[in-house]
């Protein structure tokens, strides 16, 4: 097993992302001549797909679908720096208000057209259509129009300056789909990926094969990808150890000590910023009061948790999404762990005598229902009666997430500071499912959007963090180790303190 | 000849009738469930108007008994509507997901009848003896484990050994389709196996204990034939029926072995529609089961009769 | 006895109990010559089938046969499986006496009598077929081709018997056992069966064995006869001077107890219970006092019984019209499926009518006997035919007795119903320490008396008897008959009499009403059954009555003790 | 007369007393070796995760660091608890409607028996699951769903043995006695039924506890962190490999109940049979 500490942002990184309103593109290594790809790649996944339509997809193991089958205009490089994707360049001409990005020619989708400029503005005004109701319309930064001044060329223009623009965009909903093949996209999905749709078995597998004219020359190497899905902790180990799948895309932390035994296996085990947060819906009863916020944060013991759910594999949160690992991290404390002021708290609200709460929490993801676990004698102590509810990951999504009052939730990272903080905790965020709607949030997180001034940037993040720490609407004990384990023949796959996973210069030796 | 006749018809009739009166009880049960059709297939960030706009769409405003009719009637002409949670028309997954486990379930099946007859005739015939015992106290065991736990175990001793997961289609090859049908098989054979000896053993100590037996073996038959012409096939009666009972506890076996294994059946189907409230899918896999065992009872009252001289006459 | 075909010598057959063992069969004799038939008579638990079994070499488990048993020469106590093999079904038979059990409902007739053809005889399959049609044609069932494909529930007891038979015959065996063949069998058929039996012996000189309660049966067919009791042999000897005179008191009460067509007596009382030592009869005027005079108590008017099933109607009864005066008893005959139990049943209100109408005391009765008053329910009473089904099992006498007691406000509470129960016992002849027991642990002459003291308890003015002696032995039926006669006596009882032995009908009834497909034939005094007069199927009825040979030589009058 | 029968009789009071005791001490097991068990069943300890079974804990620990054997133990409690509740009220509420259904025929029956009819063409484990979505999880929810699953089938026995019971002799005696209809079916048929009514609650409460088991299994039955039998193997079902002592505790656990439920349930039903060949071997 190997440590990778190194793949993660750090403050230089950032710095040298916001450098330049131009980041000239770097060239293909040409050198490389288009081998005929090899090999087939079995990813295994507990979970299975509930949708491919990029702007759609609510969770990461689509995302990983989305980002194989599909490209976006920029892309993250190991070091979470955007580079070019289907835009060759970008630029912002007035510092970061509006947008161009210049596409790359020859890229074809894979039923055979060219992309066009229309492409591009058609796939982002589908999310931010209200009409679609499209879970990314609050997450792609705050564009007020896209257009397209030639057919090579897009526009976006925003609100007010936005440094992170072009990183924001490498995500899911940035997905780049063909204009004239959008109502198959759940059954055969149709982008200018690395790897084309060739089969999908609900609850089985999706099935991808090599794109072979994909504008990356030599690229992809492999001839097959498979997203297969295991259902069964111990199926999915068998898979990897017998041959069956060469890659396990997500390890829950307390298996790595077992998976890390398999003799033709490799464990990486980096940090991540994922994180998984007991949200309270703040506009509601109990928790529309803020002393009852306070009292559940003092009442849970945040180490404790971790080493419960995590085994030590992760690193202790105060409440907030930001990781000590970004460059806005501010080193807030949540109110430390303390069962007599929780209780006091308590009775401040009116609730001496302790209230019944129901808890979900997700069993098809690990550390959620474990997390409920935990939690649940710590609340009962100041008097908070909990029923544990579990659910299914897809009845999570669709019932639970964004309408019940008390639950688990479970986010991988975000490569960029705004949307790390912006559709969580703004009033109008995608992800609010706290439906937390604070004035003061919302102002400080629309106008460090717009701050240019990285100093000034980070002092109103760290206010939103120590609003958060305190009286957030969210518990976030911990921010957990990411683990994944391939067989020692597949290479160039890097690994992602965002858990995404891309293929394109996979190979399989051996 | 026309009063067998007669027979598969009533019992044919009865069957259609069980399928409406249970697709009635379907439908209304999947009425009353919390969540709406509309707002799972337009998804959660919908608009209210846009919701309304989809239930009249589909018809959602109409009362149940209309709602129930198109359904109803959409079912006859195999269509089972579309999935909210998958956006797919229902027919295809469903036919391709009964067939993966109508595999499963018959391959079982088989075995549980051809073994579990055999084991009863020999525990019957060494009845008293340690072989006797051995299968009886082994039956004991095999009756009390659910698949879930056989099935826990096999992966256990297995995995590494023999595909513990999902399903591969025969056109990869014969070994790859039938090693991953191996240990569901076993798990789902283990539970029924018992209970089918054990009928067939009782069934065939109290043959071999009948005055029709005796009357063989006073005729001068050889063991063989006693035991094999004249018992075992009077002690089949009461173990086809067993059999035929067990085909419903199959069905339920089939969702958790399934689930243990993740074959890709429609047991898993059904647990996928029932986790996500996919109430089409609920109707559409609830129904089909009903249907199966409605069609297992009907076979074997059907090969009861065959079986059976004395309800096939007049 | 060289050339005896079977010969037993000392023979007892024990069965392990536990550790115990009981002997069924002690120190048995007989012999057997080719073309002879040998009676065994006993009752219920003299060891007479053991004796069968014990020659067939079929035991079962739990059974151990000693002494000396030889079969044409052989041992048969030390033969082994392939040695059985050779006799078995070959060179002997049996024929049982339930054919319906006893042959395998899933394949036909035909089927299982050509199996063994083919077995012993080596014949084709085409051959087998061929001779197993001879042999249903030989027995005399009709249309034997069609027959042959028939499964056992499609043939009527007669018929299956015949098969069994034809099954036993075909190998052409030296020696046939025959266990209680026509046990059950209406006394017609049972005739025709008997006669078959004798015309085969004289065919083929097999030797048979024949086992049979039935002492009338036994005198109509065998040579010699033996008579067991309890494992032993109190008497044997020519058929017929066994039976005309008996020299062993058991033979002689059980030659007592034989219902006689042409007197009625009464066995003198013994205090054991179980008829046992009772050797006396008492001669009764044949007709008891005419009850002309008295009032009709009960009445059917045209009473018909159709039942619809599958869209056929069968018609169970027709037009009856019955009366019943007060303390009067009629006797009603009939075959089974002559629709006498659907009158009785209707009677009772347990079944309803499709036509016609019952009338009590004038007055209509309702037909369901639900709608009935308890005041009207209680003057009509039933005793059933099966001693095992007209008891809850799960009932002490007790309770059952103490019932109709409260019910009917004989009793305020249940000590004074246990008293009344008691004495309801003690006029059945049965002591007060059966209170408490269950019904498994009476014997079914028991059964059916504490069954009569239930119906007693109500106080009624007719109880209907469904055959309440028929599957009673012959000893116990005679005591039962005696009370029926003496609790008709005492009080004024009236009784619908149903069965179908004309012996029963003598001993009890006065006059007797005779139906035959649903409708009725003959009505008149029990003497008009006898009259030259009397309708052909009457007739037919009493020429089938074993006992011909018997009944020809009668006995002198057995002196009174 | 019978020796075999009689030594089949013996040996069916052994089975039956064996099983009692085997019952005897898987209750006694659950319902009291709690008050002396170290430790609770919810209690975690981050020190001792999924360690296996030594002279502490008994079964191991799981991922949480709890108790195997705890659990294991209450676990047993609150599913016997359960199926105890669920049967009988189940095969109460069935078999009451079983015997006016044989007994009053007709009209009621018909309808009751398709009812019934339609209700077991859905498979149990199917039945349930559409109950607890309709209802939500919970002991209440999984009441219900068992309640409704085994009255039909409890119906439909008790209403074919009363039709049987129904045409022997001494049930039209007891009418003609001047019983009334109520007074025949609770003095004559219930005692005759009852016995078939008890071994068929046998056969019903060990399925009960496979089934609350399956429903835990699948996550739709009693939540977590309440120890329960299934539940406990699904969570064990992700360590099966790193923890296999995290399933072998409760699926002994259901092995044990289930096995000596089924050992009384034969003992009974093998008395029943002795008692009624008694009956029969007597004339």
């Amino acid at each position: 097993m190997t440590v990778d500490r190194a793949s993660s942002i750090t403050r230089k990184d950032f710095l040298a992302l916001l450098g330049g309103g131009v980041l000239a593109a770097a060239p293909w290594p040409a050198g490389r001549v288009a081998a005929q790809g090899s090999g087939v790649l079995k990813i295994s996944f507990r979970s299975s797909l509930v949708r491919l339509d990029p702007a759609f997809t609510v969770s990461s193991d689509e995302y990983v679908a989305t980002q194989t089958i599909f490209d976006n205009l920029t892309r993250l490089d190991a070091n979470l720096r955007p580079i070019p994707g289907l835009a060759e360049e970008w630029s912002s001409p007035d510092g970061g208000k509006s947008w161009l990005f210049k596409l790359r020619s020859g890229v074809r989708f894979h039923h055979g057209r060219a992309l066009e400029a229309e492409d591009v503005v058609f796939s982002m005004q589908r999310v931010l259509n209200p009409a679609n109701a499209s879970p990314g319309r609050r997450a792609l930064g705050p564009i007020v129009e896209v257009t397209a001044p030639d057919a090579s060329t897009v526009k976006f223009t925003l609100e007010g300056p936005f440094a992170e623009f072009p990183a924001i965009l490498t995500g899911t909903f940035g997905r780049i789909v063909a204009r004239d093949a959008v109502d198959s996209l759940n059954q055969k999905p149709i982008g200018t990926g690395p790897f084309r749709f060739v089969e999908w078995v609900r609850g089985q597998h999706l099935k991808l094969e090599r794109n072979a004219e994909y504008w990356m020359p030599g690229l992809p190497k492999l001839n097959e990808v498979w997203l297969v899905s295991y259902p069964a902790q111990a199926a999915e180990q068998s898979a990897l150890a017998t041959g069956e799948t060469q890659m396990m895309w997500d390890i829950p932390l307390s298996l790595v000590p077992v998976v890390s035994r398999l003799s033709n296996v490799q464990v990486t085990e980096i940090p991540s910023t994922g994180f998984q947060p007991i949200a309270m819906r703040s506009d509601r009863p109990p928790f529309n009061d803020a002393r009852i916020r306070r009292a559940v944060k003092q009442a849970i013991n945040r180490e404790q948790v971790m080493r419960f759910v995590l085994q030590g594999r992760g690193v202790v949160a105060q409440d907030t999404p930001v990781a000590p690992s970004s460059a806005f991290y501010a080193n807030v404390s949540a109110p430390p762990y303390d069962v007599a002021a929780a209780r006091k708290l308590m009775s401040e609200a009116g609730h001496s005598g302790g209230f019944p709460l129901r808890l979900f929490a997700s069993n098809e993801r690990a550390g959620c229902i474990e997390t409920a676990q935990v939690v649940k004698p710590m609340l009962e102590a100041i008097g908070i009666k909990i029923e544990i509810q579990q659910v299914p990951w897809d009845r999570f999504n669709a019932e639970v997430w964004k309408k019940e009052t008390f639950f688990v939730s479970n986010w991988v990272g975000r490569p960029t500071i705004d949307e790390q903080l912006y559709p969580y905790f703004h009033s109008t965020g995608s992800w609010n499912e706290y439906n937390y709607a604070d004035p003061e949030v919302d102002r400080l997180l629309d106008q460090a959007r717009r701050e240019l001034d990285l100093s000034a940037r980070r002092g109103l993040y760290g206010k939103v963090q120590e609003k958060l720490a305190y009286d957030g609407p969210a518990i976030i004990p911990y921010f957990s180790n990411y683990a994944t384990a391939r067989v020692r023949g597949l290479q160039g796959v890097p690994v992602s303190p965002l858990k995404w996973v891309d293929l394109r210069e996979a190979q399989l030796t051996g | 000849m026309r009063s067998v006749l007669r027979q598969v018809a009533i019992r044919a009739l009865w069957a259609i009738a069980t399928l409406i009166f249970t697709s009635i009880l379907v439908f209304t049960a999947t009425q009353l469930m919390p969540g709406n059709v509309a707002q799972l297939i337009l998804g959660q960030f919908a608009s209210p108007e846009a919701i309304t706009a989809l239930e009249v769409r589909l018809g959602l405003d109409r009362p149940a008994i209309v709602q129930f009719g198109s359904w109803f009637g959409g079912i006859i002409r195999g269509d089972f509507g579309v999935s909210p949670r998958m956006e797919v028309p229902i027919a295809p997954i469903l036919i391709q997901r009964l067939g993966h486990s109508l595999v499963l379930a018959g391959l079982s099946l088989c075995l549980v009848a051809l073994i579990g007859i055999t084991l009863g005739t020999i525990a019957a015939l060494r009845r008293g003896r340690a072989l006797d015992r051995v299968l009886t106290g082994a039956s004991l065991v095999g009756i009390s484990m659910p698949e879930f736990v056989t099935g826990s175990l096999l992966i256990l001793f297995f995995a590494g050994i023999l595909p513990v997961s999902g399903f591969a289609p025969p056109q990869e090859g014969l070994w790859r389709w039938l090693s991953h049908l191996v240990l569901p098989v076993l798990s789902l054979t283990f539970i029924m196996l018992a209970h089918v000896m054990r009928t067939a053993r009782v069934s065939m100590i109290e043959a071999l204990g009948s005055p029709y037996v005796r009357t063989a073996v006073l005729k001068g038959l050889p063991k063989r034939t006693v035991v094999l012409k004249h018992a075992l096939r009077n002690a089949l009666l009461p173990t086809v029926t067993v059999i035929g009972i067990n085909v419903g506890y199959l069905i339920g076996g089939v969702v958790v072995v399934e689930l243990v294994f993740s074959y890709p059946g429609l047991g898993r189907l059904t647990v996928f529609a029932v986790q996500n409230r996919d109430i089409p899918l609920i109707q559409a896999c609830t129904l089909t089961m009903a249907g199966i065992y409605i069609l297992a009872s009907f076979t074997t009252d059907m090969i009861y009769l065959a079986l059976n001289p004395r309800l096939r006459a007049e | 006895m060289s050339d005896a075909l079977l010969s037993i010598e000392n023979l007892w057959v024990k069965y392990r109990q536990g550790l115990s063992a009981v002997a069924a069969v002690q120190g048995v004799s007989l012999t057997l010559a080719a073309g002879e038939i040998v009676g065994v008579v006993g009752e219920s638990g003299s060891g007479k089938s053991s004796i069968g079994y014990a020659v067939m070499g079929h035991l079962g488990g739990a059974g151990h046969a000693s002494g000396m048993l030889k079969f044409d020469g052989i041992d048969l106590l030390r033969m082994d499986e392939a040695g059985w093999a050779r006799l078995r079904g070959r060179r002997m038979g049996m024929v049982y006496q339930e054919p319906q059990s006893a042959l395998n409902p899933a394949y036909t007739i035909g089927e299982q009598i050509a199996e063994g053809l083919r077995y012993h005889m080596g014949l084709s399959r085409q051959a087998a077929h061929g001779r197993a049609v001879e042999w249903l044609e030989r027995v005399h069932l009709p249309d034997p081709h069609a027959i042959y494909r028939r499964f056992p529930h499609q043939l009527s007891g007669g018929q299956l018997q015949r098969a069994v038979i034809a099954m036993a015959f075909a190998t052409e065996p030296q020696l046939v056992i025959m266990d209680e063949p026509t046990t059950g069998l209406d006394v017609t058929t049972q005739a025709r069966i008997l006669d078959l039996v004798a015309d085969l012996r004289d065919r083929t000189r097999v030797g048979i064995l024949y086992v049979s309660h039935d002492l009338r049966v036994v005198a109509d067919l065998c040579e010699r006869v033996i008579v067991m009791h309890r494992g032993l042999v109190v008497e044997e000897g020519p058929a017929v001077k066994v039976l005309t005179r008996p020299t062993a008191s058991y033979t002689k009460r059980l030659v007592a107890s034989i219902p006689d067509l042409h007197r009625r007596r009464t066995l003198l009382r013994d205090n054991t219970g179980d008829g046992e030592g009772a050797v006396c009869v008492r001669e009764l005027p044949l007709v008891p006092q005419e009850r002309r005079a008295a009032p009709t108590l009960l009445q059917t008017r045209g009473l018909g019984r159709t039942y619809q099933s599958h869209g056929r109607a069968t018609v169970a009864c027709k037009e009856v019209t019955i009366d019943v005066r007060a303390g009067e008893s009629v006797a009603l005959i009939g075959e089974s499926g002559s629709g006498k139990t659907t009158v009785a049943k209707c009677v009772l209100g347990l079944e309803r009518p499709s036509r016609g109408e019952i009338l009590l005391d004038g007055a209509p009765l309702p037909a369901s006997v639900h709608d009935r008053p308890p005041a009207l329910r209680r003057r009509i009473q039933i005793v059933f035919q099966n001693p095992d089904g007209s008891l809850n099992g799960r009932r002490t006498v007790r309770q059952t007795l103490r019932r109709p007691l409260l019910i009917h406000c004989r009793a305020r509470t249940t000590e004074e119903a246990d008293g009344l129960s008691a004495e309801l016992l003690a006029s059945v002849d049965l002591p007060q320490a059966y209170l408490d027991r269950y019904p498994h642990e009476l014997s079914g002459g028991e059964k059916q008396r504490v069954a009569i003291a239930r119906a007693l308890g109500a106080e009624p003015d007719l109880i209907v008897c469904d055959e309440p002696v028929s599957a009673l032995d012959v000893s116990v039926q005679a005591t039962v008959l005696d009370l029926c006669r003496r609790l008709q006596a005492e009080r004024g009882l009236a009784f619908l009499f149903i069965t179908h032995d004309l012996g029963v009908v003598r001993q009890i009834a006065e006059r007797a009403v005779v139906m035959l497909e649903g409708s009725i034939c003959h009505i008149g005094s029990v003497d008009s059954l006898f009259a030259a007069d009397a309708h052909p199927y009457v007739k037919n009825l009493i020429a089938s009555i074993p006992g011909r040979r018997f009944g020809a030589r009668r006995p002198p009058e057995v002196p009174v003790a | 007369m019978d020796a075999a029968a009689d030594r089949r009789t013996r040996r069916a009071d052994l089975g039956l007393r064996l099983g009692i005791i085997a019952l005897g001490v898987v209750l006694v097991l659950v319902f009291a070796a709690p008050m002396l068990l170290p430790f609770d069943a919810e209690t975690m300890s981050a020190d001792a995760i999924l360690s296996p079974p030594d002279v502490r804990h008994w079964l191991g620990t799981d991922h949480l660091g709890r108790d195997v054997f705890a659990r294991t133990v209450l676990g047993g409690r609150s599913t016997l608890a359960l199926a105890v509740a669920a049967t009988a009220l189940g095969v109460g509420i069935g078999a009451s409607v079983g015997m006016v259904a044989g007994y009053k025929a007709g009209l009621i029956d018909n309808l009751l028996m398709r009812t019934s009819d339609a209700v077991m063409a859905l498979p149990s484990l199917v039945l349930a699951m559409l109950v607890m979505v309709a209802v939500g999880s919970g002991p209440a929810a999984i009441l219900l769903a068992i309640v409704l699953i085994f009255a039909p089938r409890a119906a439909r026995i008790t209403r074919s043995v009363v039709l049987n019971v129904a045409r022997l002799d001494f049930v039209a005696a007891a009418s003609v006695v001047g019983e009334s209809q109520t007074s025949v079916l609770v003095r004559e048929i219930l005692p005759n039924v009852w016995p078939n009514i008890l071994v068929e609650a046998c056969l019903r409460f060990s399925y009960a506890i496979l089934l609350i088991s399956a429903l835990g299994y699948l996550g739709i039955g009693i939540q977590p962190p309440t120890p329960d039998w299934g539940l406990m193997i699904s969570e064990g079902a992700a360590y099966i490999t790193a923890a296999p002592w995290m399933i072998f505790g409760p699926a002994l656990g259901i092995v044990l109940a289930v096995i000596s439920v089924n050992i009384v349930g034969d003992g009974l039903q093998e008395r029943i049979g002795a008692r009624l060949r008694r009956t029969t071997a007597h004339v």
